[in-house]
């Protein structure tokens, strides 16, 4: 259907972990966004920490498309393991390039697919001496011999290596050469460059290539997040780092020395709610960043903000679930789980990042809402936005911004207050109360508790005073629908009777299968949802609409169910599309699922 | 938990402490425990030392888990702040609190159930943290409030009011503490408030994690013969190993004190305690002394009291991730948000 | 409405826990039911252990209704805290008799209230030297103005007293002559009996009075429960003290002494659930009983059950959340949680008792349906089955039951098959595989894992793989649906348009009310829930009804939601009714609450 | 985990167990571990172990919690059933499963992280209970699967790939279990297999929870100096302090050791370790110098191996119970449901 043409291919490098191919194939797909070309890239990589299989994808897209493809048509095939499923997995008119120190006849069993044998080790081997660098320059000689068939521009190649080995220039030379070594022999004994390659543009202007869990933390910097509590977990460790290295860098008091931030590395995702809500409730901006165990393992203690109404962050950097599931793999499957985590009568307020840009964005609003509302948000990634490199446009801040605190009364307030301190009492009518700090005053002292409590702060176990509070809760929760950030929608050039909905990292394909559907005669509106719980733009949207598509990464449906839920939609009009395999999601996934479904309809 | 602004009628000539206040400004609301519970004298304890080292009570906060002497905290210095969290995870709660505010005065309440079942883990690690606070465990070997069932102190022998007896070995807080590092280590009992308000008090000032486990007969579920934690069997073979009294940096009352019976350690902010040693040769800084000495009275079946341990030297959790006095919540946004500049030197690499 | 009139009426005593009212407010009540009046006892009881007001409600119903009136006629106020409350919720016509000891005559000031003053502690003061006894007996003396005033037979009295202290006979005397001074004064002083009083009848005939939670203990142990964890936790504690009661009695070998059960108290509820997957996964029939925050605990584990497969029966009785809430206070908030607890694509089956005889005979079924399936089973009860003495028929139990182990391969299957055993493998097409225990024989050996694996059992990180096992986990759930009790549906006379669902220990009030309705006007079918997955029978019901009034115990609406998401009812017609506060239902509530509905609807 | 019906190919004169069972039918799938790892050592110490005991290898029960160190069951004893919990709750299953079954052998392993941090509460309650199982702690100071963070076992001053130094006083878990009254407690190091095997074999007749904390170093992320759990580290400050041999009843080779070097131990099944001493004066058995000498150790930042305490006097955890020899899963249901006349008396007291 697409590609593959000049700048609209997808490679696939298949190697081994701990090899030391990520940072070439980092360099590959480097080499073509500085060429100007947009660029998407996939890390696919095990659950271990050496020795199995990993495979890179990247997706040149002189289009500017944001997904994946579905369909490889370069392979880079370092790994005789995965040999069989790599040839088996390239799109007719593909190429394969192997490294033919063992040359592998099986490889040449499709005759609809070119394989390039380049013997790597083998020259590695006679070109260097110690065994690490014969590993490691491997790799390097790919990324030429790629450079020769794919018409990349060696001197970006170049200027890229001299930038990786800044701190040691003596490693530059060697790697070079190893490039060289690719690169010559590619244009030695093939046609170079193949009839798909890179050609230069001017697309990347503005942009970066960032990942989301990077960008998170970045953004907790300057939203201005004090304290953050975490257990390590994949996919939500590089979060964490990112924020402790950039606070490390720009948080720490030149004069004094200290610490303009604490992070704590908990004993378990139990304790780093603890600590997040201690710390919040003591006045610290503060978030978690964990995973699907975590959010299981922190219901309590959610429920226990919710209804002490404590602000509180939490990061669930979605994997493949349930239990451990594939700690590797992406999906959105606790979408659910985080709407109304906890026992009891409990409803929570979701952000929905779907790019780096966003997470950055988000951190921040994060922070806002949850102390503006004084309850638990969460801030809802998972593996493909937080671990992948995505390009997106280089991250501005406002300087007009300043954090939202909520309300929180200061000493002078309390002290000069004609009127007494309730902590739960509803003064403004707008469903949130006002809170104090510890330390503040006597006059703001008040008790907080898990327990049954009358708006005024005080223990009770009697129905009428337990409701006051409960029923306030459910209003402060509907309200804060306005303040979510608002839906994105972009509608088909034409009236459409069909519209797509989608959250998070599902954005990128569905754009792109939105616009071949139209192209192919189907033309659909489409609306990404940034928050829960949902304003009125999602009932109309539905309303307006005779069939909605509910593209989402789950078995069960689950945004879908939030949507039937919590919105007037009349549930017959949602029709379901699930990927749930791990990969992220291909906008052919997206494209084939509604061409079928309307087929059907259509007969129907 | 109350903010009534209520005319604060003082008995005649009430002691009044250096900020002026009276004992009765360190109560709380209205207990809603057994009469007679142990926790009680606990809270008037605590109230007492909060009163003698004249605390500001805005300056204090109040932490606890869940089970009767959760619930306490209530019971004194309704002018502070408090949190009753979940069941065993106050620990957690308090590290964050205090890490965001090194300023104030920390106490938590917990019960034997609240910390040493489901609560264990947390509470060894705020001790490996070394969290400046003050953590009292009402030690009663039952769960009260689920009403007396056989918590993890529970010594074995012991017969619950069902009449079942109990077969495991008990932990013991005060050794399980010592065996991870904790820097204040000391024991008494509910009813022994002589003992208790000095304790109390040195583990306020200690600088760092501060455990006292206090041995608290809960009156109704364990308070019978055959329970090793009930008045009975604790008057009997109670036996204070060392007395521990607080002297405040300032005070002359040390010279009222027998020299020759005293052993002074020094507290970080300036204050000694003086020990007063019935054993003489009892060394309350040496950890191997300590752990041996509490596995001897447990062979011998008796409840050690007093100042255990204490080792001022290690820095709390706040002075380790190098914070400051000021609260986070007072440091300004400036300080917090490097800059437009700063982003765009941060993204060079991601291009 | 109704009552008060003889065997119809509601009397309520107010006292302070922890000063022996308890077992007297028994004696009064049971003192009703051996008269062969049908009653209802709720007992409203403080989350501490003594010093605060607790209230017990017993309700006279000759017509044999089991949920509460909603209104009281006869209160015994004993508790001068309470005095004012308890005075201004009497109905009209009603009567408040208290311990005039000490006068209060403010009492007086309903005009619509009849007040018996009696001097109960000056009588016992007088009459009894020890200070416990004086306590004591004050309880033995309402009890005998009580008789005197409602018509009790005092003869069954005696013969309940003399039950009572049969282990310490010479406190018979001594009771029946505090019981004595009460119904003496009360026959001197005032016109006995009452306007509305007990009059003796034969309607409690093969029934009995007992409570869910040792209903159900005692179904655990005849449905061969051989396991059993848990960490105490109000209101499930009684639970497995049953259990534990009843297995010293009856499970102990009289030969060697072993015990045929074990039983162990966890450390905490992540510990509770551990304990109970790793003895049914070793062959144990296993449960846990626990309340809200521990299903939030368990959360991790469950997940792992449903992934893993491992039998696991969770009985939550549940309380008023969220948090802590109100933990001797009664709702049904934990539905939506228990559906789909934990992180990741997860749904469960639940039961739903609706009282002891259910609990009892539910108790047998979740172990059978638990083992059938391989995954966790919820049995889903609340304070008021668990806590209150509920009247029922007696429990019987077929002897011809036999447990269901499910599908679990002996030595001698393994070793004589031919074909390989692999333990994901769905080999009879019914979504459920065959399971074998450790110990049994070396081709039967498998592992358990909470991570990606393949149909074979084998470690996977590959998409289609992974979906292999969890599209047949949601086929088999699916399947569950024919497999629980069936909906109990009581139809209405005449043709309704009006339907009603229901769940658990909302029964009694609905029924009730369900009469009511017809008899003024409304007829409604009404349709009980027993189990989730919803079989097909619930979306019959509710497609057969104009509209369907969804009544339960909860502010969210949290059944509603899984009708709505779960069948396929159009939302539309369903009308949340939420009760909340944390009493038992009454029929009262739910009466004015659909009458209420059905006017606003025929207005519009 | 594999049931393949696979021939068994036999080297020749490969030397067989008593079942007639050669090493290699003790092996499993093939580890995922980075070369090198300790706890592949460990795995195989653990499959010549039970080899040499000659246990059937149905009869054995694997459970680990998540980490490098808890894949390693799938690594041995492929013919066995296996379970790979949760992170940090396989002792709770653990102990679930041995209640249900006392006639199998239970073999647990776990990381640092997994039982000193998340794990924490449950390991020591299953110690607490002395759940009759071996514990293997692959302790490598850091969590591997999730890229080298400090773990509670991390030693002050080491220094994470990333840099970052540790400061807080690691958790000694030979210490930790025996302030909580373990019944076993030994170390060894992954490295030793000559120690290891014996230990691991004393650890599986131990009637009682036997708990070995073995330093296994991480090589990827661990591995360099800084850390003290590094093979740099460990062989440089290696020192035995103890050197244990197992003797199954019925053998001979007792004879070849020297008398006058020998402490015999008694052990439940009749068997006996004999203790080879390096330290003459020290005695196995008694908890109070055991402690101490660890103490001691950790003074001198020595690591100290061997068998370090073994209790065999107190019940397990099933003998605890009454429960008696037959699986839960065995009894017949007749003995489980007292029938329908039991039914009717016990209804009596509802009436
Ligand atoms: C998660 C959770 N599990 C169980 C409970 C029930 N519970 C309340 S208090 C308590 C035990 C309290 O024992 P302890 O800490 O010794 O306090 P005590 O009442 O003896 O003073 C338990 C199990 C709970 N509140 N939360
Ligand atoms: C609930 C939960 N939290 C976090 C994780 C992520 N995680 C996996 S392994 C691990 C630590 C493992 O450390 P250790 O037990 O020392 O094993 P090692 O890899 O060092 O052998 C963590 C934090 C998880 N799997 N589950
Ligand atoms: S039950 Fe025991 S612990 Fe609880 S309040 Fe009463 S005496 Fe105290
Ligand atoms: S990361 Fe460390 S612990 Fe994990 S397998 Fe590699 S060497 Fe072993
Ligand atoms: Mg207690
Ligand atoms: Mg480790």
């Amino acid at each position: 259907m697409s590609g593959p043409t000049i700048n609209d291919f997808t490679i696939r490098v298949a190697t081994v972990n701990g090899t030391g191919s990520a940072s070439a194939n980092g360099l590959l797909m480097k080499t073509i966004f500085r060429m100007g070309i947009p660029v998407v890239g996939k890390n696919i990589f095990p659950s271990n920490i050496q020795g199995l299989p990993t495979w890179y994808e990247i997706r040149v897209t002189g289009a500017g498309h944001a997904g994946r493809d579905g369909d490889v048509h370069f392979v880079i095939a370092m790994n005789p393991e995965t040999y069989a499923q790599d040839l088996a997995e390239i799109a007719p008119g593909g190429v394969l390039m192997y490294d033919s120190s063992w040359p592998r006849p099986e490889l040449m069993s499709r005759s609809d697919v070119t394989v390039i044998p380049i013997p790597l080790s083998a020259m590695c081997n006679e070109a260097f001496e110690v065994a690490r660098s014969r590993i490691l320059m491997k790799n390097m000689a790919y990324v030429g011999a790629a450079a020769a068939l794919l018409d990349l521009d060696v001197a970006v190649i170049e200027t890229l290596v001299k930038e990786m080995f800044a701190a040691k220039p003596k490693l530059i030379p060697l790697n070079m050469q190893a490039v060289a070594l690719g690169f010559d022999y590619a244009k030695a004994n093939f046609t170079c460059p193949l009839n798909f390659r890179t050609s230069a543009m001017n697309k990347t202007e503005g942009k970066v290539m960032i990942d989301g869990n990077t960008a998170a933390g970045l953004g907790f910097m300057y939203g201005g997040a004090t304290f953050g509590a975490w257990y390590p977990i994949t996919p939500s460790t590089s979060l964490m780092d990112a924020f402790q290295q950039y606070c490390d860098k720009y948080r720490i008091d030149p004069d004094t020395g200290f610490h303009n931030y604490c992070i704590i590395q908990a004993e378990d995702e139990l304790a780093a709610a603890g600590l997040v809500i201690g710390a919040a409730w003591n006045g610290a901006r503060a978030f978690t960043p964990t995973s699907g165990p975590g959010i299981s393992l922190m219901s309590e203690f959610i429920g226990f903000a919710y209804y002490g109404e404590v602000p509180m962050v939490v990061c669930d950097i979605q994997r493949v679930g349930p239990s451990t599931g594939m700690p590797t793999r992406t999906q959105q499957c606790d979408i659910q789980l985080c709407a109304y985590a906890s026992h009891g009568d409990t409803r929570h307020l979701i952000l929905f990042p779907a790019h780096p840009g966003e997470c950055f964005e988000f951190a921040a609003k994060a922070l806002d809402l949850a102390e503006r509302f004084q309850t638990p948000v969460f801030f809802l990634s998972d593996i493909d936005i937080g671990m992948n490199d995505w390009m997106v446009d280089e991250l501005t801040w406002d300087p007009s911004y300043t954090p939202d605190r909520g309300k929180v009364l200061s000493r002078e307030e309390l002290e000069t207050s004609a009127s007494t301190f309730y902590r739960y009492l509803d003064v403004d009518g707008d469903g949130v109360p006002y809170r104090t700090l510890p330390g503040t005053s006597e006059k703001g002292a008040y008790f907080l508790r898990g327990s049954g409590h009358t708006k005024l702060g005080r223990y009770t176990e009697r129905g009428p005073e337990y409701k006051d509070v409960v029923d306030r809760l459910y209003e402060k929760w509907r309200r804060a629908a306005t303040a979510m950030p608002a839906p994105v929608v972009i509608k088909a050039s034409r009236p459409a009777r069909y519209g797509i909905v989608a959250v998070g990292s599902s954005d990128a394909a569905v754009k792109e299968a939105q616009q071949r559907l139209e192209a192919g005669g189907i033309p659909a509106d489409y609306m990404r949802v940034r928050g829960f719980p949902f304003g009125e733009e999602v009932d109309a949207f539905i309303e307006a609409h005779d069939v909605v598509f509910v593209v989402e990464q789950n078995r069960d449906a689950q945004l879908l169910g939030l949507l039937v839920n919590e919105t007037s939609a009349d549930k017959k009009k949602l029709v379901p599309v699930n990927h749930y395999s791990g990969e992220p999601l291909s906008y052919r996934f997206v494209l084939e699922a509604v061409e079928d479904a309307v087929k059907v309809r259509k007969i129907a | 938990m109350t903010s009534f602004v209520k005319p604060k009628i003082r008995r005649q000539n009430e002691p009044l402490n250096e900020l002026g206040l009276a004992r009765s400004d360190y109560d709380g609301a209205m207990s809603t425990l057994c009469a007679g519970c142990g926790h009680d004298s606990v809270t008037a304890a605590l109230a007492r030392a909060f009163f003698e080292l004249s605390v500001v009570p805005r300056d204090v906060v109040k932490v606890s888990g869940i089970g009767c002497s959760s619930k306490t905290p209530t019971y004194f210095l309704k002018d502070a702040h408090g949190a009753n969290t979940v069941h065993g995870r106050m620990p957690s709660f308090a590290t964050g609190a205090v890490a965001a505010n090194g300023g104030l005065t920390y106490v938590g309440v917990s019960g034997d159930g609240d910390s040493l079942s489901i609560g264990l883990g947390q509470l060894a690690h705020a001790i490996r943290r070394n969290v400046n606070m003050l953590y009292v465990l009402d030690n009663n070997g039952v769960y009260g409030l689920t009403k007396g069932q056989f918590s993890a102190a529970a010594d074995i022998g012991s017969t619950a009011k069902k009449g079942a007896a109990n077969a495991l070995p008990p932990i013991d807080p005060a050794l399980l503490a010592l065996s991870i590092g904790a820097t204040f280590v000391a024991r008494s009992f509910s009813g022994d408030r002589a003992q208790l308000v000095p304790l109390i008090k040195a583990g306020l000032k200690h600088r760092g994690f501060a455990l006292i486990d206090v041995i608290s007969p809960c009156v109704t579920f364990n308070d019978h013969k055959g329970s090793t934690k009930s008045y009975a069997h604790t008057y009997k073979y109670y036996h204070k190993a060392i007395h521990a009294d607080y002297v405040p940096p300032s005070a002359e009352i040390v010279t009222a004190y027998d020299e020759g019976e005293l052993m002074p350690v020094e507290l970080h902010d300036g204050g000694t305690i003086q020990l007063r040693k019935l054993d003489a040769d009892y060394d309350p800084t040496n950890r191997v002394s300590a752990i041996t000495h509490l596995m001897n009275s447990q062979a011998t079946k008796e409840v050690l009291t007093g100042l255990l341990y204490i080792d001022e030297s290690r820095l709390d959790m706040n002075e380790e991730n190098n914070l400051g006095r000021v609260p986070l919540h007072s440091i300004p946004y400036t300080k917090l948000n490097p800059g437009a500049a700063a982003l765009k030197d941060i993204q060079s690499e991601f291009r």
